[in-house]
């Protein structure tokens, strides 16, 4: 399995990863989920705080599960941090299997578990005001489902 | 030990990171002392269901072991990806 | 919603599909699909044949359906026909809302529906051999979790 | 009636797409008059497990109904995606 896990201010071309991932012909199903800044009246900023070290290990950790569970070729996970606008990614998942199945699943836990496990914060800046965004109970719920 | 914080726990405690001097003990005894170093940590550790804990980079709950060596982090829920 | 669905001989810039759906900020997940050849000892070539017109009607069709189904912002589908060497992408799904799982739940639908109902057919070239590919009992049975 | 043939059927049958002259009746009756016409028509047609069939650009059964001026297309089970 090729694993790629990175946490970096930069975008990235989502084609590029796909081929990364697939281009070699040894995986017939590819599941990307990409996570946006979502534009609100007054928002103007997220800006994404972590824990370094720790986010990649977590996220690994979550990548070992997913292979365990499922039969997978490749895993990217981009996370970008640092300021983003509106309309911007904030997040790649992307999953290469034999089995289109397997890819979406794989593609769903990892997403369920990186909002719940993975040391991100996100602060929005509206007009002068900074404030925190809260944890979602709907994540913990999303995220229970895979539990065995 | 070196103590870590984040997001509004940082904000709050007023740094990102310090060293102390610490006997073994778990994270409930670690924070209790906390609180008593100044209105800054009271104020930061003053609702404990909002404060998350990593030990060594790992998440960890309240009864979690510490020693000397160890890297402890606090936060608030996460809220990535 | 947005919808953009594409019969093309060309490939397709991923990155750029998934910017159109989602740079404005209206959606905040993105979950994408590509199907891949996958690489086998001796096929040099797949070729996909269509109906035309009835393809797009008919995608068009699956694409209302998953707008019922589920609160969606974009759907963009691009297939590719004519020949096709192992590692190059066949087809792009890729579904934006403000709500992961039904971008991704639309996402497996909508390819499940596609290898069942939208009227595509596999030509496989192997040395100087060519023979069409077999529809699979299981993308029936895939098809088959959504009808309620 | 204007007739398209698809993949192996088109193959078998020789061509892709043909006009006919026929009365209306339905799907099963027309792959009947095929047959008659000649043993590419039979071999295409041997097995009707195999054929699938869209009037009008919709997928329909053998007992759909056609007439003159509809657009039948013959064809195996998809293998997109």
């Amino acid at each position: 399995m090729k694993i790629s896990i990175r946490i970096q201010r930069e975008d990235f071309d989502l084609n590029r990863e796909v081929t990364m991932l697939a281009g070699d012909g040894e995986s017939g199903a590819v599941a990307s989920f990409t996570g946006h800044v979502r534009k609100e009246e007054d928002l103007s900023t997220l800006t994404l705080e972590h824990y370094p070290h720790m986010t990649e290990a977590e996220i690994a950790r979550l990548v070992g599960e997913a292979g365990i569970r499922w039969e997978l070729t490749g895993v990217t996970i981009v996370h970008r941090v640092g300021p983003l606008k509106p309309g911007e990614r904030i997040v790649l998942v992307a999953i290469a299997s034999q089995h289109r199945h397997a890819a979406f699943a794989a593609c769903e836990f990892l997403m369920d578990y990186l909002k719940t496990h993975a040391p991100f914060w996100k602060e929005e800046t509206r007009g002068s005001e900074h404030h925190w965004v809260e944890h979602r109970a709907s994540d913990d719920e999303a995220a229970k489902r895979w539990q065995k | 030990m070196t103590l870590l914080y984040f997001a509004w726990v940082r904000q709050k405690v007023g740094k990102g990171e310090e060293q102390m001097a610490l006997p073994a003990g778990d994270i409930a005894g670690l924070i209790a002392h906390l609180k008593s170093l100044g209105p800054n940590y009271a104020e930061a550790f003053a609702d404990l269901s909002r404060i998350r804990v990593a030990v060594n980079q790992h998440h960890a709950g309240l009864d979690a072991k510490v020693g000397a060596n160890d890297e402890v982090a606090f936060f608030p829920p996460v809220t990535g990806g």
